[in-house]
């Protein structure tokens, strides 16, 4: 086991460094000149020669990417271009709304979706399996930024159960923090769940067929102890993969739902960055969600071992 | 030799002599694809979909920029279908004309996405060792940043605008179809078929030609009909956020986007394009899913 | 077989070993001796069958013959011409000359090939057109009544030796009769040697001329089939052999049940590998390896045959039972 | 009772037993009619090649054929009398691992990875018995020793990929026999072995069947096992039994061609003479020819045979499915 985890994290050092690479190599997409392109149509020279010494555009690629990277490394992300605040406190300051946002979903996702995905998958072919498919299959497909509007429309206007958008934090009120984010994270957890629901079912279809259910079977376990311990830690292995993905995918999505739901987070703040081209905050949050979602997927992996005996080896 | 008795040779049920040729690979995709029904009336739908944006002009009511401020937010009527927009404009119309923004941007992407992906997918996967090692790598890495993010990142470096929204989705999916192509190409090269190939002296670009391609073709297609669903998914994202298709020009995304004011007293402005996109997003997969089905191995039992 | 005519394939003094353990950084801690020098020939027309249980690597040295993986040490000599070392080139010119046929019916036909094009492709390889011989493989086909799914797996019209790795074992009896059928009638039509591995004594007995026993990566005894079957000089040959079970009710017999388990190739016993397991093992057997020795055309590595109680070279079943088998137990 | 010794009432009897898989083509049976009956302490091989619904005849005995896509489309299978095809789930699974325990042909596959074995035998042990934890885990280092694993103490807590298969095949068996059932069905047990581990296996289940006094029934395509270890054999052919005998009746004597065939492409049997293939293949379901349906591929075949598909005829000492069984002199083995 100690040497599961010593060899999957020497496995994260060079990903890591490319994540550097790839939010650093950004800025070298720009066509042209940077400063000039980043400052805009109507930016005077002295704008533009700010922003040329702000981000070094004089010195080599290289150099500046070691400078950067020691920063970073350091914790020193670089201000933002236009207001001039410390990207490190800005992402801290917009940090708790989003990993609110996102465990909330994530919680919600898995308890709709592992028992539902087990549920259709334990009766394959039965007519829960096929309304369970279908609500998943559409689940998938509904563009989140939709199931945000119309939740926020029914639950929230028309029925008024709910404050349909805003943000408040948890120190200031938890009772107003779990409400307002219920609505969210619901939207956001739906094409989550309908995801692990899929890869649930799939995981139970496949075990379902080993051997060695069979023969569970045969010697006379009760059904429900053959799906429950059987059938489920050994279908777990690809649906912690999925749980693992899905942080990913969350933090994507979460961009949309703040976006409608109006929530200070880390998502609204980038897209304003976008308009902006405000390059160092890009970089910023690239990096961090990168190193993130690294050493997440390095857990998940991990806990492999817990899940196969066979990987954990001897 | 005194297998069976001289007159005529045993003929038991279909038994393949030279007579009744294998049936076609082509034929046996037909036969399984036809099976399915959901996937079937996707293809359909998508089909009647390009039809309708091929052919915009001619099948719109209405010029999907022409504004009518006296029909400013009618609801539907014989006239306006789907009802209008604030600024009068035909609904169903807008809907037709961007069905072209959204799956012209969505083939786009997956353009850029295959293009990266699969050539290096299979030498990945056929050369293994150091190659495939940092093709992995980087692959792994593009995918531990979130897709949206990274793809607002590329628009935020590069111009708003819907082609480099395009591009960077392409970019972030990249590493998807890599990675089924690379699976694929290793799987391929452990089958003990292309052992026995190069026992029989094949080379190695004739085993990548005849027998990888063919292999890696069939999850291919069923990747790329999920990843064009990913990409008006995608598209319609990016555009609700105003960072792809800019107006007048709108695609579905930017429909949806434009209308969030008007959500609680005209929700069929929402709905319309929220639908058409879901519907265009479920039609991909049910098809990728139905192609994957009547691509794969046959399964026999025993 | 006469010995007039070189033989087409001479394997010398073979071995090959395998990574079994690494440390964090990758360097390997443990090898697994796959095969340890293992020499025979093939004469041109004849068929060696090879056999072994599972983890005797039987199959690695099939895949050495065919040069799919390169051995450690040891010569491979094909027609005279030593492949050994062969470059990529003059392999593609060997391979005319050998072809192989694997075990596992599913994957060894490329589902998206047809039956056709695969019969062809080592017509193409080689830059041959479509040939009589072609047509001899065709017809025996038809007469042995396979089906298509078995034919493509028989395309080597144009070779003189076939490494046949467990060509039938996945097989129905039936099945397998008519696959042993074609072989043996393509072997007599077309004059090729067979290199025939297999884990099924009566199989290869069936079909071989010689045969070549496998132990733990060692060949333990080689000779003439009907020798090695009905008079082995080897006791894991006896045990082997032993332990066919016999279609005829009427044959039922004490057999001789080996104890316990194959040890593993990563950490062979010392002396003889077959020690930890034989009944008749001695003294000088844990600590002395035997070497192949010939008696009448028979090789055997067993100190039975030049130590102790000596058989030179007569079969083990003369000798007294052995008083306990129980060895592991 | 009327072929092989008599033994009293049969232990379990399987009446027209008729199983159903969805194809291609719709429902097709895939076993089709099959009636026999298994006495106490009595070993039977059910023999036939890939395809020919042994197995499916072994899982629809325990009632494990079900789901959307097999279906027991008619007859009986009584257990001491009791019609096991009409009890309720939870009847059957007491039945199940109790009175009659199966073990299967892939010991690689069989047992969960994910858990120790001694955490498996535990809990079919616990399913049927009284015990506490501890006389559990007691029970099955007993039942582990039993079956021939050496230190058992340790063995319990190693996890399945730790085992060798024949050893993974010993503790199947261990599984299967902890609740001491009257009938064992073995599917193809050995068939993933190698032959020296096989003869271990079926020596030890020779040993363990006259410990417990338990029936087998040997699902196997390998005549000679059955040969070696059967009491009485049972040949089917495309979801039907052809012909079934004691074995000391059958292997000199077989009286249907298709068992007569399949003896003659045994190598081994007949040294220095060449096999004799049977052409063809087993017909699929969908296709079956008229009359016989090993007909087309017979060599002893008359217009006859074509024409009407010949009864299971009881001879007494046997029964067989050919409408020539009395006049063909065919060739065994050890005449």
């Amino acid at each position: 086991m100690l040497r599961l985890v010593a060899r999957r994290l020497l496995k994260v050092i060079p990903l890591l460094l490319l994540v550097t690479v790839i939010a650093f190599g950004l800025l070298n997409l720009v066509p042209g000149d940077p400063a000039v392109q980043i400052a805009g149509e109507f930016a005077t020279e002295e704008q533009i020669e700010a922003i040329r010494t702000e981000l070094e555009l004089d010195r080599p690629w290289l150099s500046r990417y070691g400078s950067w990277l020691s920063d970073a490394v350091r914790g020193d992300l670089g201000d933002s271009l236009f207001s001039g605040v410390s990207v490190r406190s800005q992402i801290w300051d917009r940090l708790p709304a989003t990993v609110s946002l996102i465990g909330w979903s994530l919680v919600l996702s898995a308890l709709i979706g592992i028992p539902a995905g087990t549920v259709a998958g334990w009766r394959e072919g039965s007519a829960l399996d096929r309304f369970l498919t279908v609500g998943t299959t559409i689940g998938v497909a509904i563009p989140v930024f939709v199931t945000g509007l119309v939740l926020a429309l029914v639950v929230g206007i028309k029925l008024g159960w709910l404050p349909a958008t805003g943000y408040v934090g948890i120190t200031e009120s938890p009772w107003q923090w779990a409400r307002r984010l219920i609505l969210p994270a619901f939207a956001l957890a739906l094409t989550g769940a309908a995801e692990i629901a899929r890869q649930t079912r799939a995981g139970v279809i496949e075990v379902k067929k080993q051997d060695f259910v069979r023969v569970a079977r045969a010697n006379g376990l009760h059904t429900r102890q053959v799906l429950g311990k059987h059938t489920l830690k050994n279908a777990m292995i690809p649906v912690v993969t999925v749980v693992g993905l899905q942080i990913g995918r969350l933090f994507g999505l979460s961009v949309l739902v703040e976006q409608i739901f109006n929530i200070p987070g880390l998502g609204s703040r980038l897209i304003t960055a976008v308009f902006e081209n405000d390059v160092p905050f890009i970089q910023g949050t690239v990096l961090m969600l990168g190193t993130v979602i690294v050493l997440v997927n390095a857990g998940v992996d991990i806990s492999y071992g817990y899940f196969n005996p066979r990987v954990r080896g001897s | 030799m005194t297998t069976a008795t001289p007159d005529a040779a045993p003929s038991v049920g279909p038994r393949s002599t030279a007579a009744s040729r294998p049936e076609t690979r082509w034929g046996r995709f037909v036969r399984r694809f036809r099976r399915q029904r959901g996937a079937v009336a996707a293809l359909a739908f998508i089909v009647i979909v390009v039809v309708c944006a091929v052919f915009a002009p001619w099948v719109a009511p209405k010029d999907p920029i022409d504004q009518d401020l006296s029909a400013s937010l009618a609801g539907p009527s014989s006239e306006y279908w789907l009802g209008a927009d604030r600024l009068g404009r035909d609904t169903l119309s807008r809907l037709i004309f961007g069905a072209r923004f959204s799956l012209l941007a969505a083939v786009q992407a997956v353009l850029v996405a295959t293009v990266l992906g699969v050539p290096i997918g299979i030498v990945a996967g056929l050369a293994r060792g150091w190659v495939d090692a940092i093709a992995s790598t980087i692959a792994d890495a593009v995918l531990s940043i979130p897709a949206i993010v990274l793809a607002l990142a590329i628009i935020g470096v590069l111009k708003p605008n819907l082609t480099n929204a395009m591009i960077a989705i392409g970019i972030v999916y990249a590493p998807r179809l890599f990675r089924v192509v690379r699976s694929a190409a290793i799987s391929v090269r452990e089958e003990t078929y292309i052992e026995a190939a190069r026992a029989g002296g094949v080379g190695t670009l004739t085993i990548a030609r005849t027998h990888v391609l063919p292999n890696v073709a069939s999850p291919l297609v069923v990747q790329i009909s999920l990843a064009l669903g990913f990409a008006v998914l995608a598209e319609a994202g990016v555009s609700f956020l105003g960072l792809g298709v800019q107006p007048p020009d709108a695609s579905w995304g930017v429909m949806l986007g434009q209308s969030t004011a008007e959500l609680e007293d005209h929700p069929i402005l929402v709905l319309a394009p929220g639908i058409a996109i879901m519907l265009a997003v479920l039609s991909f997969n049910v098809l990728g899913d139905g192609l994957n089905d009547s691509l794969g191995r046959e399964i026999r039992r025993e | 077989m006469s010995g007039a005519r070189p033989p087409i394939l001479r394997v010398e003094d073979v071995s090959k070993s395998f990574p079994a353990s690494r440390d964090l950084l990758g360097r390997v801690t443990a090898r697994l001796q796959a095969v340890v020098g293992a020499s025979f020939e093939v004469a041109a027309g004849e068929t060696l069958g090879l056999v072994g249980e599972s983890g005797s690597g039987k199959s690695t040295l099939g895949r050495l013959v065919m040069r799919l993986i390169d051995a450690d040490r040891g010569r491979i000599i094909l027609d005279g011409a030593d492949i050994t070392d062969a470059d990529r080139h003059e392999l593609r010119a060997a391979r005319r000359k050998m072809q192989i046929v694997f075990q596992d019916p599913q994957s060894s036909l490329d589902p998206n090939w047809i039956v056709g094009d695969i019969i062809a492709e080592p017509l193409r390889a080689n830059g041959v057109v479509k040939s009589e011989r072609h047509e001899i493989v065709a017809r025996l086909l038809e007469e042995v009544g396979l089906e298509p799914a078995h034919r493509s797996r028989y395309a080597y019209e144009f070779s003189e030796l076939v490494v046949c790795d467990e060509p039938v074992s996945a097989l129905d009896v039936s099945t397998q009769a008519q696959v042993l059928t074609l072989l043996e009638q393509l072997r007599d039509r077309l004059g090729l040697a067979y290199l025939f591995i297999a884990h099924d004594l009566a199989v290869v007995h069936h079909i071989s001329h010689r045969i070549a026993v496998m132990y733990l990566g060692q060949i333990v005894e080689i000779g003439p089939a009907d020798e090695v079957y009905h008079r082995p000089r080897h006791p894991y040959t006896e045990a082997l052999l032993s332990a066919i079970p016999n279609a005829d009710p009427a044959a039922r017999r004490n057999r001789i049940i080996l104890r316990g388990e194959m040890p593993s190739p990563v950490d062979p016993p010392p002396g003889c590998r077959f020690q930890t397991r034989c009944a008749y093992a001695m003294d000088v057997c844990r600590t002395d390896e035997p070497a192949l020795s010939s008696q009448d055309g028979i090789d055997v590595a067993c100190h039975l045959h030049d130590q102790g109680p000596t058989l030179s070279g007569a079969t083990v079943v003369d000798l007294a039972p052995p008083i306990s088998t129980d060895l592991d137990r | 009772m009327s072929e092989g010794r008599a033994v009293g009432v049969p232990l379990l009897q399987v009446e027209d037993l008729t199983v159903e898989f969805v194809t291609e083509h719709g429902w097709l049976p895939v076993v089709d009619g099959v009636s026999f009956e298994i006495g106490r302490q009595e070993t039977i091989g059910l023999i036939g090649e890939s395809g020919c619904g042994k197995s499916v005849t072994a899982m629809a005995i325990l009632g494990l054929i079900g789901g959307p896509s097999g279906r027991v489309a008619r007859g009986r299978v009584l257990l001491d009398g009791q019609d096991l095809l009409v009890l309720e789930e939870p009847e059957l699974r007491e039945v199940r691992g109790r009175r009659i325990a199966m073990i299967f042909q892939e010991p690689m596959t069989s047992i969960d990875p994910a858990f120790t074995i001694g955490k498996q035998i535990i809990e079919v042990l616990r399913r049927h018995l009284p015990l506490s934890r501890a006389q559990a885990k007691q029970r099955a280092i007993d039942l582990l020793d039993r079956v021939g694993i050496p230190d058992p103490h340790r063995r319990f807590d190693d996890y399945p990929h730790q085992l060798s298969g024949g050893m993974r095949q010993r503790v199947l068996i261990a599984m299967a026999l902890s609740c001491e059932p009257d009938l064992l069905i073995a599917d193809e047990p050995t068939t993933a072995l190698d032959v020296t581990v096989q003869a271990q296996v079926l020596e030890l289940l020779a040993g363990l069947q006259e410990e417990l006094g338990m029936a087998v029934l040997l699902v196997t395509h390998d005549l000679a096992v059955v040969a070696e270890t059967c009491d009485r054999t049972i040949v089917m052919y495309a979801g039907e039994v052809v012909e079934s005998a004691d074995v000391t009746a059958l292997f000199p004597d077989p009286r249907h061609p298709y068992t007569a065939a399949m003896l003659a492409n045994l190598p081994g049997l007949h040294p220095g003479e060449p096999l004799r293939p049977i052409p063809g293949i087993v017909p699929p379901r969908h296709a079956l020819p008229a009359g016989c349906w090993y007909s087309p591929r017979c060599e002893h075949r008359t217009d006859a045979c074509g024409a009407t598909h010949p009864q299971l005829v009881d001879l007494g000492t046997r029964r067989v499915r050919c409408l020539r069984a009395d006049e063909l002199d065919l060739p065994g083995v050890g005449r």
